[in-house]
């Protein structure tokens, strides 16, 4: 859910820029690890961050909510394959690129969308599949929670720092609207999101379950049953 | 989708002005409508980027109003949230029908978001609209951003477009076969289409990774770039606008229009 | 009787980008037509119209006798009648294996379970692709794909099949084998719709020829029609097939009496060195 | 002199795939060399054998009289004088403008600035594609993208220059353009190799002919010797260059006497017929 250029008073625009800096810099880090160590990760995770930005420019189908600009945000299936911290990383420069090619979200608002679409929701996403594939179910369970959670995470952050903007008349009040109508829009979306990447993620791992093998998103014994 | 304002960025009427003056001057604009504390200076400068864009940068003006729609709607929607929810302290009117009080307050602080979200996207949209993504990935680099990023948001900007056309087909490809005709269709074939769209982007990035090598690649992508800088004439003018823009700012800081 | 008729129609993409420009196309039933032009004139895109993917900016196509009304329902019913091929069989297999994939137009057309299974098993035994059922597309020819993506189509029964370079990029047993089977399709009635720019082959299979450039038809007949306007065909990026243009050098240059029309395929320039060696003795 | 030549190299994908078997293939310098074969021959694999991509499974390859040693600092020297063009130009343009992409070689080669502007500007002028430095790829035609990948490799300047089906999907126009252009670098002293699977273009250019099929060279020699084995060509997948089986059949059919090796270009089937045109007479 982009926030639009503007809509946030300065501070708050400042304020979330400094929040999200640090992990985007220890993504960065990371990053630079990884191309260090493997060279050819470098066009994949690129690749990678275009296959995320085309999906998070799809509509869904069938139900779009009136007046909602949501769509897919392809995160939380990055966060599963790629791991929180690079995805961050790959989510904040689709989130420039959305600025600039789509006119999605903003520079001012830049701060405030990394927050929520590129830190709370991977994270959210992330953990919840590690949490539920230890508990043993099949990981397309996993995937649909990863997904659903990730995304109302991302809505719930979002209603949280639109309140923390206008607190009017107070905090609560704010936020209590806010949620409100989010969750009128947002969570038939989050749960068709959630069917969808879990469609997406069987058929990779009909046709190619080396790549989730590769990415340690499946473990070998997966493999084996399907070849 | 996307391709219409990347196609413009490179053949519009500014796009051979000093790239740096124009992201200095979208960003500035853009920070001014953000603490400005009334609507006026936002509304002016709304046309003023109308203007630059359809008359300087030679925009058809109905793609730049259906570019608007969009913000438009969604100012207008926020505006009402607003004025409805949002006000406390002076009733101006009330709806008896419903039983909705509009507060004065609620209205201003509409009006003042409404602008500014419109002021803000005109100068997203001026940027978005003048400035080659190339041209912003050499300002980028002038600036320090770490190389990692800068080397694979290049390789990203490149197969976004890659995969655009690809995915097209594929989706023109499921039609043909009757795909998204219901609802659980819909969904199998978005599905589908998405994971396989996944499995090239891999093959894509091994293949690109083989091509880079037989270049010699070695690890990082040293750029060539040439760099040109602002004209004075430009600074002086930027400034001036600026300066301009902010006296009027703090002039109008009080006003409301209720 | 005409199967597809588009009138003066033009298309801009949403860039700008004039595509097409008052483009009149006829396929009579029955026909093979081929749509010849270089690179970028606007083939496919004209092709996406042929079965309501595009919808014109201006000017109307008409299919089996019926204005295309771009309302759902309609769509559902010219997409049965008209099957694309599309260039790249890579952006039109996608299932996990081919017999899913070849089922997927049938389902959707919401046909029973052993109707579909019926058509599929007809469909791979008409490419010659039985046996193939659980392989990964991926894992097939180029050659291969290409047929399996036929067969998707095929399984669907359309009357009239629209094929974007069906040849590209396969290796001549493998193009000339696509263009056997396509040549019995049309014996059996199908109407063939076929862009190329391989100018050697098309003489071979056509019943008419259409040349595009820059978006306007700019010629149309048959194959030895269109052939002998030599300066059209070259200002298209086009070239004779080469049986036509050693002929031409032969009669221009050498003043052998090789006169227009030039014999565009190896069967009929045999013809002609025949009869001239016989006449000469 | 060998540049290129591999001594019974065989290559094993991880998967198992065979793609190579014992294949001997030698350039010489200043050739231009043809790599005829079906689609899934093994051609691509090969290539990548050409400047140390892949290593072969068993046997070596010897650059420029050096047997190649799979080191970085030998495999950056060998990448310099082998310059490798891919099929898919969307596999191998990946930077945001031309003028960038172009510069990637020489800036890896660690030339000075100035050094790379000058052969960028060149490598773009010889490719007829300067004034489109600024320009991203997705704006640019398939003939042109394949151009600027060209150009590419160019900048590089290297002794020799690989390409795989380096006309596949270009109308006539484009890739005859494509073709002249090597002509010409071939005549300026490059070694050039080239990937195809259209018959009817080799014979034109190549000065030496391998045919592979299954991962195994099953013929080579000059064009007229290769294409004279019309068995092999045909079991390949191949067949006979137009022109020549159009002499093929009149010979045979017709018992005209066109006989072996039969002309494969459209010159030097007019000689052959004039000659015979003038003998009756
Ligand atoms: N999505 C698009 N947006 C804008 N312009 C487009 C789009 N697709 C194609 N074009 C342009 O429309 C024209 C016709 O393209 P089209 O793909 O129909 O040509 P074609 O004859 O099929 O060429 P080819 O032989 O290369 O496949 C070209 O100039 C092309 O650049
Ligand atoms: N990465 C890979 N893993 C396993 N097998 C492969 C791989 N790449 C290619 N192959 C197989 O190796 C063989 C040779 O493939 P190659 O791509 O070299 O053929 P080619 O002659 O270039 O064909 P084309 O004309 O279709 O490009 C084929 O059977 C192919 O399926
Ligand atoms: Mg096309
Ligand atoms: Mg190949």
């Amino acid at each position: 859910m982009h926030i639009m250029e503007n809509f946030l008073p300065l501070q708050w625009c400042f304020f979330w820029y400094l929040l999200t800096i640090p992990v985007v810099v220890y993504g960065i880090i990371q990053i630079k690890d990884i191309t260090e160590k493997n060279p050819e990760s470098k066009p994949l995770l690129a690749v990678s961050g275009a296959f995320i930005f085309i999906l998070s420019s799809i509509r869904l189908p069938s139900i779009t909510v009136p007046g909602s600009t949501s769509h897919p945000t392809g995160i939380g299936l990055g966060a599963v394959f790629f791991g929180p911290t690079v995805t961050c990383v790959l989510a904040s420069i689709v989130l420039v690129f959305q600025a600039l090619l789509l006119a999605h979200g903003g520079i001012t608002t830049l701060g405030a969308n990394i927050f929520s679409m590129g830190i709370i929701g991977p994270f959210t996403a992330w953990l919840t599949y590690k949490t539920i594939i230890k508990t043993g179910l099949s990981s397309s369970i996993a995937i649909f929670f990863a997904a659903f959670t990730g995304d109302i995470f991302t809505y719930i952050t979002t209603a949280f720092q639109l309140a923390f903007a206008f607190p009017i008349p107070n905090f609560n009040t704010a936020l209590f609207k806010f949620i409100g109508i989010y969750a009128i829009t947002q969570i038939p979306i989050s749960i068709a999101e959630a069917i969808l990447f879990v469609i997406i993620f069987e058929h990779i791992l009909k046709l190619r379950p080396d790549i989730l093998r590769l990415l340690k998103v499946i473990g070998p014994r997966k493999v084996k049953e399907i070849i | 989708m996307g391709r219409t304002i990347d196609d413009y960025a490179y053949s519009n009427g500014l796009k051979n002005t000093n790239s740096l003056f124009k992201v200095l001057f979208a960003l500035l604009t853009m920070l001014i409508c953000v603490i400005s504390t009334s609507p006026i200076i936002p509304f002016i400068i709304i046309f003023f980027i109308m203007f630059l864009i359809i008359f300087k940068a030679k925009i058809p003006y109905k793609f730049y109003l259906k570019f608007l729609s969009v913000p438009l709607f969604f100012g207008i929607l926020t505006f009402l949230f607003m004025t409805l929810f949002f006000g406390m302290m002076e009733p101006w009117f009330k709806i008896n029908l419903i039983n909705i009080i509009i507060y004065k307050d609620g209205f201003n602080l509409g009006i003042l978001v409404f602008t500014r979200i419109l002021g803000g996207f005109s100068c997203l949209g001026f940027l978005a609209l003048t400035t080659p993504m190339t041209e912003i990935f050499s300002l980028l680099e002038r600036f320090k951003i770490p190389l990692i990023i800068l080397e694979i948001a290049m390789i990203m900007y490149r197969y976004i477009f890659v995969f655009l056309e690809e995915t097209t087909n594929m989706y023109q490809s499921q039609k043909t076969r009757l795909g998204y005709q219901s609802i659980k269709g819909s969904f199998q074939s978005l599905g589908i289409l998405a994971g396989n769209l996944f499995i090239r982007t891999w093959i894509r990035g091994e293949q690109i990774y083989i091509s880079m090598e037989s270049r010699c690649y070695n690890g990082s992508i040293k750029s060539f770039k040439t760099q040109n800088s602002i004209s004075t004439k430009n600074i002086v003018l930027l400034i001036s606008f600026e300066f301009l823009i902010i006296i009027g700012t703090y002039l109008t800081a009080n006003y409301k229009i209720l | 009787m005409k199967v597809i008729e588009t009138k003066d129609i033009t298309y801009e993409y949403p860039d700008g980008t004039k595509a097409l420009e008052t483009v009149n196309f006829i396929a009579e039933k029955g026909e093979i037509v081929a749509l010849l032009g270089p690179n970028g004139a606007g083939k496919s895109t004209l092709f996406l119209h042929f079965n309501g993917i595009i919808r014109p900016t201006w000017g109307t196509v008409v299919i089996d006798g019926k204005t295309v009304n771009y309302n759902k329902k309609e769509l559902m019913k010219i997409r049965q009648k008209v099957g694309i091929v599309f260039q790249n069989p890579d952006d039109q297999l996608f299932a996990p294996t081919v017999i899913e994939d070849v089922a997927f137009g049938p389902m959707n057309m919401g046909l029973s379970k052993d109707e579909v299974e019926q058509r599929v098993k007809e469909a791979l035994y008409r490419v010659d692709m039985d046996g193939f059922e659980k392989k990964p597309p991926h894992h097939l020819s180029g050659g291969e794909k290409k047929r399996v993506a036929i067969a998707g189509i095929l399984a669907m029964k359309p009357k009239i099949m629209v094929l974007d370079e069906p040849t590209s990029g396969l290796d001549p047993k493998g193009a000339s084998q696509i263009l056997k089977l396509l040549y019995q399709l049309n014996n059996e009635g199908m109407t063939i719709v076929i862009s190329t720019h391989d100018v050697d082959l098309v003489p071979i299979y056509a019943s008419k020829v259409y040349i595009i450039n820059q978006g306007k038809i700019i010629k149309h007949g048959t194959p030895s029609e269109v052939f002998e306007d030599v300066k059209t065909i070259r200002d298209a990026n086009l070239r004779l097939p080469r049986i036509a243009h050693l002929m031409e050098i032969l009669e221009k240059k050498d003043k052998l009496p090789f006169n227009k029309p030039y014999p565009l395929t190896i069967g009929s320039a045999r013809k002609r060195i025949l009869e001239e060696f016989k006449e000469i003795k």
